[in-house]
């Protein structure tokens, strides 16, 4: 399928793509951003980017309301946009739903938003929605899971999830036991953390006792992750292989120097709030993306989720954040 | 608790005897008896204004962040969309905060708001709540919310004053049940609202007011009366305190503990309806955190928190500067980390402040 | 001391006191409630930092910062409030703050012999030093803070009013310890509103009034009572209770009390108490007579045992039920169980009246001000305003206030325990007259009292209570002190 | 606090003078002041015999717990290594745990632990800080742990001590404060250490046992030590039980409270060296919400949360209970959400039951 790893030396991010005339400096364009709260490689880097991006426009004004988890706040944010009349709003929302009326809100203003990762349940709420693809990292995962064990119909699969409350976080479960299920495999044990080091110290060391032998170890985000690998190395288990998740320099690293239990991990970009700056400048300045034909900005864009492997590290470690 | 909950005993702190609320200035006081209309306006008058000078320091807090607005970000601060912005950012909390106000005026405390709020926001959403709702009144949301908030109130209220179990410890159970209960219920899913005539009868203005932002005011007014001029507010300040001299004097301190527990939990209940239309979502992560804030602003209002003196204007005095900071801070592109640390800094120097304004008025 | 000032917030405490003790004497402080007793032996402690004036000790003028540095000098000090540790063991309060301890660690077995050893002196051997304090009775507590006091290396013992919580028995046993230190030159200052302590103790007397000093140095034996009270009040009163009324003129029974038991404190308890008629209950400190007034209250539940006030009996366990049938309870600890301190006194006088000033819930609060002031005018409580927090009276207004709460209420049935505890010669007088007042108007009351001869005076009957047990009971003017003396000790000496 | 801080005033719970943790069964006192050896011994046996005996409860659900974890999961949870796991998950918490009984039994609170942690582990992996512990010693890292945990502690001592203001806000001031600054220093980046000495004296094992669990073992010894058998200890109870009557006594309040804040503050250094050592990073979201499990687990055990009675032992078992739980839930693949709502009935539970247990020993 279009997303084993051995398709994925097309580009994964989007970050060097789309240049050109595009670039040239237009109007100045006023954009907003929101996100949740910082507290997290990935989410750190989310914002990092979008504000390197900004940089790189002399026409872009970009004002960052800076993260909260709570979507009461958040929305107070968003409402400040609306009232000093921003150009475009790029919004990584706590909660989908939760920011949905606030988008809407602004949509019926005239302010086009552009809703990344976290999906709003209205379409109407958003004029481009970037998504990195959640239940494609699952398979992604999957699939790899499958091609190393999937012929030991007896492997022990074992999955450390993310924040267990948050759609992304179900999206990437399910579609990590949809692959598994291809190959005849079950996740047999499972655990929440946090996307927290921490979380993901103690969610390891509990599951690696819950679970003897495993064979095949997910972990939903590699910041969390640094954890893992901690309670891994304290409880001296390598029988594994462990994938990763979200792409971090750290985790990359790991697998390019290939001395430990990580063999792999599914990128889900940190680019996304980067490509929607670049996507809300180009839709006030009225102009197209370059390699498409079409002549506007479209509606939904769905990031790719490729595997990194000792093979293709060498490739993305370039881009990856740091967590 | 009393006064030595503070743990500790300095010549200077030991003896925090503010003048308490209910307490005019003095002079009026004496025309009041005869209860005629110009005696009355008068009294009204003395209160305002010696809760404008019992409140001088928050005032001047509030003033001066408004000064820092406007500097920073000129017209985008003073401006009217602005204010309700900040208006109904903190219509939420400030509902919490006010029925925070009378548990901790009473001697308690209450840790479990944002989960009651959490489990109230998904109880009221739930497929069968809505599907109610529609069929039926969005008004079958309303009950719903507000008897899940009445109910946990209730349960804490139980443990509290009959088990005999220490509030901070009976509502962190609570927090910790609460929010899994709404984990479990909700399945760890956001639920959308799907009922029109809900969100149109929150979400709406009236003269130009938002719906939330009077709810909140409403819920202010009638907190202020009843604390400060209701038999319910006056037997609050006893049980809060010296509940056994209460106990003694004929007051049924438990069942009044039993209540105030009622009260915050409604009032829980009212703000995850006020979140639920907001945001239009119900989620077992809504209200993360409130009592944090929610004590902070009460405590910073000037509420007593061993209990016996509370302060409805206070506490929304406490809110709006909170809310008023942290909306400077998104104007001004502000990080969090610093408004965090900026938030524990105005919690100390106000705290101080009203000490040293408490200590001054008495001499 | 010379010249000592001390302010509180609106009061002045005390307004330039000169005071002058010598080794070996008992020095006796004596002055109304709210005179400054307490406020200046707390100076004296360096418990409260004085506004002026200066101490001069062994002819040297010295600044006592801390509590410690008082300490340092030999100044030891037994509280008006207990003031000990509930939780920690007798022998852990004794030491507490100079603890018997090597290297930080703390000598337990050290500390215990030492404090037996101190208990023993005082004549409470009894007393194990690895009790916690707080399951010690009030009495025993006063012991283990006089140990505390002893235990210092003392030259100047103060002692505020330590005979408040202590019976006759014992308190010829502190007596007796007091002569023991004078006799090794000690000084001691000693509070009490018993002049008659004063006689067989004293050796010479200061009196304040209104925080400053209007006589010093007089010698006991020169001094008249009389004079000692023109001194205290300013004028001339008699420490007289007002006259009773025949026995036949009682009304009905109003509080009728039946086998009422608290298991392992009182047991079958039987009271009538009359419209009009005052009952006093005699007997040792610890005999249960506070229990005896709570359970009739509700504010304990009994065992077994019915309470009926006018013929309806009460819900038992329920204080609220009580107050509405029309009791009321004035109890023995009046700022940890009967007021709202930081509260101002109005609120604390109309607190259980509160349905008379609201209408719907909602209070009106001018008619409540004006009802409390006039109750406070009417009972001279000092200083007036109703608006001022009740922390700030002296013990004896206090307890006016209290008085107020259930005068305003209008109740038929009054328990009092203690009323007079701790309050000064010209209040007490005008509390026996309120009481009887009260009476008078078919209130019925009970009244416990540690001084027997405040029982016989104001009560028409009287109860001796013995270790729970109701051992006699008799019309006042058939008992004399001597005679309730008696009843009241057989068990424990015979 | 005192008992009237349970605002209320229930017959049962109005008085629940447990017996207080001193004392050692009656009968060998008398032994006790010859100070014989065998005395002693036999006093030993009796602290142990009562100590059981007090904390049964939490023996009992400890056991229950465990009896769960066998019969639910088997050799799973009866393994030497799950027990290490157990041990080793608990000691961080359990080392703020101790440090939080110090400052409840006098008579505060600490809601900043987490914070104060956070912040510790942030500081002590600065690049800068690792740079120099690479160049010098790894030692260089703890001091810098140590230092930030007594300093934040510090600043809370002196606000609380000598400002006056109360302990839950000083703390709450703190929480916000320090969780900001350790944002700000990591720039809300992970950062991971580098100094290998560092990690193999934190990760090794001593006979078998994790340094990490040593530690803990270490901290709670001590702990028990200082608070029961020296005058630190001693004044510790007595300045939360009586404050005023404590400053009579010559005890320097103030400065013992600063004291206090400062051990827990330490507590906090020693944790987040542990939490470093076992996620190999310092971040600023390391010890989120340590305080609430840390002041349940402190309540749990037994220690008075309104001061002047405090346990190590009961912390410790509070502890082990809260980490089994999580570790048998886990065996069993069951929810997080199960795991909360049963943590709050647990919570309820025990306090109730020792309050059962306290009042029959009495009888
Ligand atoms: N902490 C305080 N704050 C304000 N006023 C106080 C305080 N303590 C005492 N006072 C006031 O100081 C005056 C002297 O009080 P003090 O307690 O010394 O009297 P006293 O002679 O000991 O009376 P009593 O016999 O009732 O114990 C009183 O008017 C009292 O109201
Ligand atoms: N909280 C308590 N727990 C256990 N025993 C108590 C408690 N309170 C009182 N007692 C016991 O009950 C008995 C009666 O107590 P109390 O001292 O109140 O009697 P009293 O006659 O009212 O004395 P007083 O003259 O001081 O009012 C005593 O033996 C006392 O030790
Ligand atoms: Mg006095
Ligand atoms: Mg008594």
């Amino acid at each position: 399928t279009s997303n084993s790893p051995e398709t994925s030396n097309a580009s994964g991010g989007t970050s060097n793509a789309a240049s050109g005339s595009n670039d040239e400096a237009g109007d100045t364009v006023t954009i907003g951003f929101s996100a949740p709260a910082a507290d997290h490689g990935w989410m750190a880097a989310i914002t990092q980017a979008a504000k390197d991006q900004a940089d790189q426009y002399e026409d872009v004004d970009l004002k960052v309301a800076e993260g909260t988890n709570d979507v009461n706040l958040q929305i107070s944010q968003v409402e400040t946009f609306i009232n000093d009349g921003v150009d475009a709003i790029v919004l990584l929302p706590f909660d989908g739903a939760a920011m949905t009326p606030v988008a809407l809100k602004a949509m019926e203003a005239g302010i086009p938003v552009i809703n990344v990762d976290r999906e709003f349940n209205d379409p109407n709420a958003a004029r481009v929605t970037v998504l990195g693809d959640n239940y494609g990292m699952g398979v992604s995962a999957g699939q790899y899971v499958c091609e190393q064990v999937g012929d030991d119909k007896g492997a022990v699969v074992a999955e450390i999830a993310g924040i267990d409350s948050l759609p992304l976080t179900q999206d990437r479960s399910q579609g990590f036991k949809d692959a598994l299920a291809t190959c005849g495999q079950k996740v047999d044990n499972r655990v929440a953390a946090d996307f927290t080091v921490e979380g993901g110290e103690r969610a390891a060391s509990n599951l690696l006792q819950a679970a003897p032998k495993i064979d095949a170890l997910w972990n939903h985000d590699d910041d969390q992750g640094v954890g893992v690998l901690a309670a891994i190395e304290n409880a001296n288990r390598d029988e594994f292989i462990m994938v990763g998740g979200a792409g971090s320099a750290n985790a990359m690293r790991s697998i390019e120097a290939g001395d430990g239990v990580l063999a792999a991990t599914v990128i889900y970009p940190s680019t996304q709030g980067a490509d929607g700056v670049k996507m809300a400048r180009l839709l006030v300045q009225g102009k197209a993306m370059g390699d498409l034909a079409e002549v506007s900005v479209p509606r939904t864009v769905q990031l790719f989720a490729p595997v990194v492997t000792e093979d293709n590290v060498d490739q993305y470690l370039p881009s990856a954040f740091e967590s | 608790m009393n006064e030595s909950s503070t743990g500790l005993s300095a010549p200077g702190a030991a003896a925090p005897a503010e003048t308490p609320s209910t307490e005019p200035a003095v002079p009026v006081t004496a025309a009041e008896p005869n209860g005629t209309a110009g005696g009355r306006a008068l009294a009204g008058m003395a209160v305002l204004r010696s809760s404008a000078g019992r409140n001088l320091g928050l005032v001047v807090a509030l003033g001066l962040l408004c000064v820092v607005g406007v500097v920073t970000a000129g017209d985008r601060f003073a401006d009217v969309d602005n204010i309700l912005t900040i208006l109904r950012l903190a219509a939420t909390i400030g509902v919490v905060s006010i029925g925070m106000t009378f548990v901790i005026t009473g001697g308690g405390i209450d840790l479990s708001v944002g989960a009651i709020l959490a489990l109230a926001s998904v109880w009221s959403t739930t497929l069968a709540t809505q599907a109610m709702a529609n069929d039926v009144h969005w008004l079958v949301m309303v009950v719903a919310a507000l008897a899940v908030g009445a109910g946990c109130g209730l349960v804490n209220g139980l443990l509290i004053a009959y088990g005999g179990v220490v509030p901070f410890i009976a509502t962190l159970a609570m927090l910790a049940s609460a929010r899994g209960l709404a984990e479990i219920l909700s399945d760890r899913r956001t639920q959308i609202i799907n009922v029109p005539a809900f969100r149109e009868a929150f979400n709406g203005e009236v003269l130009g007011i938002p719906v939330l932002v009077l709810i909140f005011v409403l819920v202010a007014v009638v907190g202020w009366i009843v604390l400060n001029r209701t038999t319910f507010g006056r037997r609050t300040l006893a049980v809060g305190g010296n509940p056994e001299a209460a106990r003694l004097a004929g007051i049924r301190v438990q069942r009044h503990t039993v209540m105030l527990y009622v009260v915050v939990g409604l009032c829980c209940g009212i703000a995850a309806l006020m979140l639920v239309a907001r945001t239009t979502t119900g989620s077992s992560t809504h209200g993360t955190l409130y009592e944090l804030d929610a004590i902070a602003a009460v405590v910073i209002g000037g509420t007593l928190l061993s209990g016996g003196r509370g302060t409805i204007v206070g506490t929304v005095f406490g809110v709006l500067i909170f809310t008023t900071l942290s909306n400077v801070f998104t104007l001004n592109n502000l990080s969090i980390s610093v408004q965090s640390v900026v938030k524990g800094l105005i919690i100390v120097v106000a705290v101080l402040l009203q000490q040293r304004l408490a200590s001054r008025s008495k001499t | 001391m010379h010249g000592i000032i001390k302010k509180f917030p609106g009061v002045l405490a005390l307004g330039g006191v000169d005071l002058e003790v010598r080794a070996g004497e008992v020095h006796c402080l004596l002055g109304q409630n709210g005179a400054g007793k307490s406020t200046l032996i707390k100076v004296l402690s360096a418990a409260y930092q004085p506004d002026g004036g200066t101490i001069v000790w062994d002819g040297g003028t010295v600044s006592l910062t801390t509590p410690v540095a008082a300490m340092g000098l030999g100044i030891s000090t037994i509280y008006q409030e207990l003031d000990l540790v509930a939780d920690l063991t007798v022998a852990e309060n004794i030491f507490l703050g100079h603890e018997v301890s090597r290297g930080g660690f703390s000598r337990r077995s050290h500390a215990n012999a030492q404090a037996r050893a101190l208990l023993e002196r005082l004549g409470h051997g009894e007393i194990s030093p690895t009790r916690p304090v707080g399951t010690l009775s009030p009495a025993a507590q006063q012991v283990v803070s006089m140990a505390r006091a002893l235990s210092h290396r003392t030259r100047l013992l103060i002692l505020d009013e330590p005979s408040a919580v202590l019976d006759q028995e014992e308190v010829r046993n502190l007596f007796r310890v007091i002569r023991n230190l004078t006799a090794e030159g000690v000084a001691v200052i000693y509070i009490s509103h018993r002049l008659e302590e004063i006689r067989q103790i004293g050796d010479r007397i200061t009196v304040l009034k209104d925080g400053r000093t209007v006589a010093t140095g007089l010698q006991v034996e020169d001094t008249p009572t009389q004079d000692l009270i023109q001194l205290m009040t300013g004028r001339s009163i008699e420490y007289v209770f007002p006259p009773r009324r025949p026995a036949d003129d009682f009304g009905d029974p109003v509080l009728e009390v039946r086998g009422l038991s608290v298991s392992g404190v009182f047991s079958t308890v039987d009271l009538t108490v009359h419209a009009g008629e005052i009952v006093g209950l005699a007997g040792l400190v610890g005999a249960g007579r506070s229990e005896i007034l709570e359970a009739i209250y509700g504010a304990r539940r009994p065992s077994t045992g019915t309470v009926s006030v006018a013929g309806r009996r009460l819900r038992s366990g329920a204080v609220a039920a009580s107050v509405r049938a029309g009791v009321g309870l004035c109890p023995e600890e009046r700022k940890s169980q009967g007021l709202l301190l930081d509260h101002p006194v109005f609120h604390n006088i109309t607190v259980s009246t509160l349905a008379r000033f609201s209408r719907g819930g909602f209070l009106n609060g001018a008619a409540e001000r004006a009802e409390a002031e006039q109750l406070t005018t009417a009972l001279d409580v000092r200083p007036a305003g109703v608006n001022r927090p009740v922390r700030n009276l002296s013990g004896g207004n206090q307890q006016k206030v209290v008085l107020a709460r259930w005068l305003m209420r209008e109740c038929r049935v009054l328990l009092l325990d203690e009323p007079t505890r701790g309050v000064d010669v010209g209040a007490r007088t005008e509390i026996y007259t309120l009481i009887r007042s009260l009476a008078d108007k078919g209130v019925a009351i009970v009244v416990v009292s540690s001084e027997i001869e405040e029982v016989l005076g104001l009560a028409d009957r009287v109860l001796t209570v013995r270790e729970g047990v109701v051992v006699h009971e008799a019309p006042a003017t058939e008992l004399d002190e001597s005679r309730v003396l008696d009843l009241v000790m057989e068990g424990s000496v015979a």
